[in-house]
C-alpha cells in the first residue's frame, strides 16, 4: 500500500476498483460530504448486484439504487431531511429487488467498529432491531457476572468511499466538523478511497496534525475532486443545493423521471467537470460559504 | 389569544420536557425548535447533543437537520456519530425526542415498515438513533399527530421499545432507560399510567375534548384521574417562537388550530 | 450537575473531594500535563488508603507513594523517561505496602473504556498480563463462534483529575497535542476535575470546537491552575522542567532526601502561588515554548 | 572504520529491521534513533506510531520521550493512546521494538519484577505497550544488551509473549501477531530457529566471538547454520546517527567498542 509514492489517482481509475458484487460504505451524513462524484462515476462506468453497508449515506443509496445497482443494504437510517424518505431505494425495497438488513445507528456504527478494531463482535447495551436476527446480534452474559449485553458481529466492507476536505498525496486526510463515522468506516474496509476539494503538500497537514481524521496508513487512493460531494455540502468549502436536491426528489417519485434525471446528469456528462460546467459556475459560487460561519448564510431553508 | 397553532401548543409542551442542566438528544424538525425554545427561556443550561457528532451548539439561523451546518458552526464539541451515540449508553443523556409512524398503548414504536419486512407496502426510513435513544436515554418523549393509522394496538415492526408488553418488561429486556414519559400530540398531550404503563390523556389543548382525542386513536384509551386543560403559550414563549427560531414557520405551522 | 452556573473552584476546595480512600485516576503521560499542583495540594492536605487506576501518570503516582498516600496501583507502566524507574513508588512495592496489579497499555485502557462505555467488559484481542488474573481478564470465545477475545473488566474510578490547556466556566475543556487517556478517564470516572492554565470565555472554545477533549457534560470542577503540570509540560504553554525533575529523581533515592524535598517543595509553601514565586519567574520563563514549534527548542537532554 | 560503537552497530541493525511503507511502533531510546535512521535512508515512507496518540511526526530535534513535544510539532496526526493501540489489534503495525530486563530462549519477556509479584526483590516499570505490540504487530524486534541475567532460561514473570514454550504456542495462545524476528544485542544478531523457536546467533559484530557471546548467555544457544559477520556500517549511515540524528550521542553511545 505506501510503496508507491503517491496515492494519486484518477476518479475513473478509482471507481474501476470497485467490481459488480463488491460491497461499499461510503461516507456523510444528512446533506452533508456524500461521495457523490465518485457514486455518478461509478453509474457511468455501470455495475450490478452491489451491497451497501451503511449507516446514514442516504444520497449514495439512492442513485444507486434509481440506476439499479443495488442488491444488499445494511443500513440505519435513510432519510432526506427537509425532503421525505429515498423514493427510489424504498420502491425498490417494497419491490422485493434490493433486501436490506435495518439496524439502530449505534447497532450499525458498532458492527463497522468491530471489524475496524480487529474484534469478532462488539458489546453493546442497546438491542439493536429489538428482536435481533441472530447473526446481527446475540444477547451475552459478560463473564464477570456483572451484566448481560447484545454482541453484534463485524461487518467488513470490500472499500470504503469517502470525500473530505482536503488530503495530501500520501493519504493524509483532513476534514472540517463533524466526522460522521468516517472513522470508524475506514478502519473496516479492506480498501480505503478518499476525495478530496483539495490536494495539499504534507506540511500543510503537519500544520494542524490535530484536524487530520485519516492518516496515511489508512488511506489507499486519493482523487482531486472539487465539489465532489455536489449537492450534498462540505463544511468551509460550500452548503448544499438544496434546489438541485429538490430537482432530484421531484424526479425521484416517478420511474421515468428519475430515468430521465439520471441521463442528464450522469450518462449525458462525459465526467466530473462537464457536470460541473452544466450546473454553471454561478450556481457553484452561490453555494459558497461565509468564511466566517462555514456555511451559506442566505440558504432558503425550502 | 385564540390564534395559537397545535404547531405552537406541540413545540411548547416539548419545550417544558427538558430540564435546566439536561443533556439532550435532538432530531430535526419540532424537537430542535423546543430545545431552542427550552434554551432561550428555562432550561439555559441544557447540552444539545445531535447524532450527527454536534455537541451544544449557538446556532444563528435554524437548521435544516442534525448535520447542517448551522449547528457546527458556535457548538462547544464536534466529534463523530459514535462519540454522540455512545452518551447515550453511558448513561450522559437525559432526555431524547422521537417521531413515529405508529405507536401502540405501550409506547412502542414503528418507523421502519408498513407490512411484511421482506417486502413491505411502505418502506419507512429505518430506526436510526430512535432505538438507542428509546433504550438508553434516561427518558424520552414521542411526538406525533394523533391518527388512527398511527396510534394502533400494534406496531406492525417493533423498531423502538417503549413499555414493549407492560410492567417490568423493559427490566426483564435489560434496557437501560426508564422508557418513555410524555407523547405529545396535536390535540392532547398523552401519558402513561405508572402501574399498567398504559397511555392515558394527561391534558387537552383548549378547544380538544376526550372523545375527540379517543376517537383519533385505534385502541382503548383512558383519562388520567386529573384530566388537565393545557393553558395558553405566554406571549413570550409564542414571540420567541414565530419571531426568532422559526421565522419562516418550517417546523412550526400558524395555520391550523 | 450542570445546574451550578459555575463549575469555576479553587484548587483547594476540589482537592477537599478526594477523601482518603477514594480512588484516582489522573491525566499526562510521561512528562506531559500530569495534573501535579493538584497532586501537591493532595499531599499538603494529607490523605491516605488512595487507590490510583492510572495508565503513565508516572510523576503523580511517585509523588503520591513518597507522601505514603497509596494503597492500590492499577497500572500499565511508570518509567521516567530518560531518568529511570518511579524509585519511591517501586520501594514502597517492593517493602510491601503498596499493592499493585499490572496491565498492558492496552488492557489498561480498555478497563477505563468499558466503564466509560457504560459496559460490563471491553473485548481486546491481546492478552492483557498474558495469565491473567481471574478478575481482571477472562477468554470469551464470540457468540458468533468467529474468533476468542480476552474480556477486561471495567474499571470505574471515584476521581479523575486532568490537567488541560483552557476551559471555560461551564468545564468545556480544550488541550492542544497528544490527547493520552483523557477521554477515557473522563468517561469512566464518577467525577471530573480539571485544572487549567487559562479560563476562557465560551465564546473562545465555540471558535475550534474541534479542539474541544471534554465538553461541559463531562466535567465537574474547573480550577484555574498556571503552570498546574510543572514540573511536566503542556504543549504549547510550557516545556517540562528537566533541571526541577532531575532534583526530585536524585533526592528519590533515599528516603531522607526524599522527605526534604517534600518539605521544601510542598509541605513548606502554602499554596501552588508560593510555589511558583520559590521556583522563580526566571526560571518560568526558561520553560516557555517557541510558538512556532509548540516546544522549548534549547533544552538540553539531561 | 574502526571506531564504530557497539550502540552504533545496534542503532544500524535496529534500522535495518524497517522496511519502507512499514508501519512502525516506536519507543523511546536506540529504537527511536533506528526509525529516524531507517526514515533517512531506505525507508522514506515509514509511518511511526507513538504509544502517546502521536502519527508519523518529522521532529526537528529528537525527542526525549514517546510523549516529547518535538514529536507532536509537525505529526501528521495527533490523537490518544486508545488510538495509537488500538492500531495493533487492527494489524495496521507491521513492526514494534521491544527493551527488556529478562529474556528467555523463545524470546518471552520480562519488565515487570525480579522476584515474586507481590513482594518483588525490584519492582520494574511494567508492561506499558510491550505486552500489546508483542501480542498484535505483525513482527517484533527486542534490543537487549548481553548480561546473564538478562538473558536467562525462564523469565521471572511472563511480561510479553515471544514464542512462548515453543512451536505452534502463539497461534493456541490466540495471540494475533507473528512474535518476535530478531534480538538486537551489543555483540552479535540474535533470531531464531524456525522450527525450534529457539534463539540462535545469526550475525556477530566485527571483533567478537561466538564463544564470547554464549558466554554473556545463561542458556544454551546455537549459532544459525551460516553464521556471519556484520559489515562495518557505511559511512553516511554514521554521519546521520552522529551528526544529525543524536548529535549529542544521548542514546548512541560512541566510546563502547
Amino acid at each position: 500500500m505506501a510503496q508507491t509514492p503517491s496515492k494519486l489517482v484518477s476518479l475513473a481509475e478509482a471507481a474501476q476498483s470497485v467490481a459488480s458484487g463488491a460491497s461499499l460504505t461510503a461516507g456523510g451524513f444528512a446533506h452533508s460530504h456524500q461521495p457523490l462524484a465518485f457514486t455518478r462515476e461509478l453509474v457511468r462506468q455501470g455495475r450490478s448486484q452491489l451491497t451497501l453497508m451503511s449507516v446514514a449515506e442516504c444520497w449514495v443509496a439512492e442513485f444507486l439504487a434509481a440506476a439499479g445497482m443495488l442488491e444488499k443494504v445494511y443500513f440505519s437510517n435513510f432519510m432526506f431531511e427537509g425532503y421525505g424518505r429515498c423514493q427510489r431505494f424504498s420502491k425498490a425495497v417494497e419491490a422485493g429487488t434490493i433486501a436490506v438488513e435495518d439496524h439502530s445507528h449505534f447497532g450499525m456504527v458498532s458492527r463497522l467498529m468491530a471489524a475496524g478494531l480487529g474484534l469478532p463482535f462488539m458489546p453493546i447495551l442497546a438491542v439493536s432491531g429489538f428482536e435481533p436476527a441472530a447473526h446481527k446480534a446475540k444477547r451475552l452474559d459478560s463473564p464477570f457476572g456483572n451484566g448481560v449485553v447484545t454482541a453484534v458481529s463485524p461487518l467488513k466492507p470490500d472499500v470504503a468511499v469517502i470525500h473530505a476536505a482536503r488530503a495530501d498525496r500520501l493519504g493524509n486526510v483532513q476534514l472540517f466538523g463533524t466526522t460522521s463515522v468516517i472513522e470508524e468506516q475506514a478502519r473496516t474496509a479492506a480498501q480505503v478511497i478518499v476525495t478530496v476539494e483539495e490536494i495539499v503538500e504534507t506540511d500543510v497537514i503537519r500544520r494542524q496534525p490535530e484536524l487530520t481524521l485519516l492518516p496515511a496508513l489508512m488511506v489507499d487512493m486519493v482523487v482531486h475532486v472539487p465539489y465532489g460531494a455536489h449537492p450534498t455540502g462540505v463544511y468551509g468549502y460550500y452548503d448544499h443545493d438544496a434546489p438541485h436536491l429538490a430537482d432530484y426528489y421531484a424526479a425521484s417519485r416517478s420511474e421515468t423521471d428519475t430515468a430521465a434525471w439520471l441521463d442528464r446528469w450522469v450518462h449525458g456528462l462525459p465526467d466530473h467537470f462537464a457536470y460541473l460546467d452544466t450546473l454553471t459556475i454561478s450556481r457553484l459560487l452561490r453555494l459558497r460559504v461565509d468564511p466566517a460561519l462555514g456555511y451559506l448564510h442566505e440558504v432558503r431553508h425550502d | 389569544m385564540t390564534d395559537v397553532s397545535r404547531d405552537e401548543y406541540m413545540a411548547v409542551a416539548a419545550s417544558r420536557e427538558i430540564r435546566d442542566g439536561d443533556t439532550a438528544f435532538i432530531g430535526t424538525g419540532l424537537p430542535m425548535v423546543a430545545a431552542y425554545l427550552a434554551k432561550a427561556t428555562h432550561a439555559p443550561r441544557v447540552n444539545l447533543v445531535f447524532e450527527s457528532g454536534i455537541i451544544d451548539p449557538q446556532p444563528v439561523d435554524l437548521a435544516t437537520g442534525v448535520g447542517d451546518y448551522r449547528l457546527v458552526h458556535g457548538s462547544t464539541k464536534v466529534a463523530g456519530t459514535f462519540y454522540a451515540l455512545s452518551l447515550l449508553q453511558q448513561a450522559k443523556v437525559d432526555i431524547g425526542f422521537l417521531g413515529t409512524a405508529e405507536i401502540d398503548p405501550y409506547g412502542n414504536l414503528n418507523s421502519t415498515v408498513i407490512g411484511p419486512y421482506d417486502r413491505p407496502r411502505v418502506r419507512l426510513p429505518g430506526s436510526g438513533g430512535a432505538n438507542d435513544i428509546a433504550s438508553m436515554a434516561k427518558r424520552f418523549v414521542v411526538i406525533a399527530r394523533l391518527d388512527r393509522k398511527r396510534f394502533v394496538e400494534k406496531v406492525q415492526y417493533l423498531t423502538t421499545p417503549g413499555f414493549l408488553t407492560g410492567p417490568g418488561a423493559r427490566e426483564a429486556a435489560g434496557l437501560p432507560g426508564a422508557g418513555p414519559v410524555r407523547v405529545i400530540s396535536d390535540r392532547a398531550i398523552l401519558g402513561f399510567d405508572p402501574a399498567s404503563r398504559r397511555m392515558r390523556v394527561e391534558r387537552l389543548y383548549p378547544g380538544a375534548t376526550l372523545a375527540e382525542v379517543q376517537e383519533h386513536i385505534a385502541f382503548p384509551i383512558d383519562a388520567a384521574p386529573t384530566l388537565e386543560i393545557e393553558p395558553e403559550p405566554d406571549l413570550h414563549l409564542l414571540r420567541l417562537l414565530r419571531d426568532v427560531i422559526d421565522p419562516d414557520g418550517v417546523y412550526v405551522g400558524r395555520d391550523e388550530r
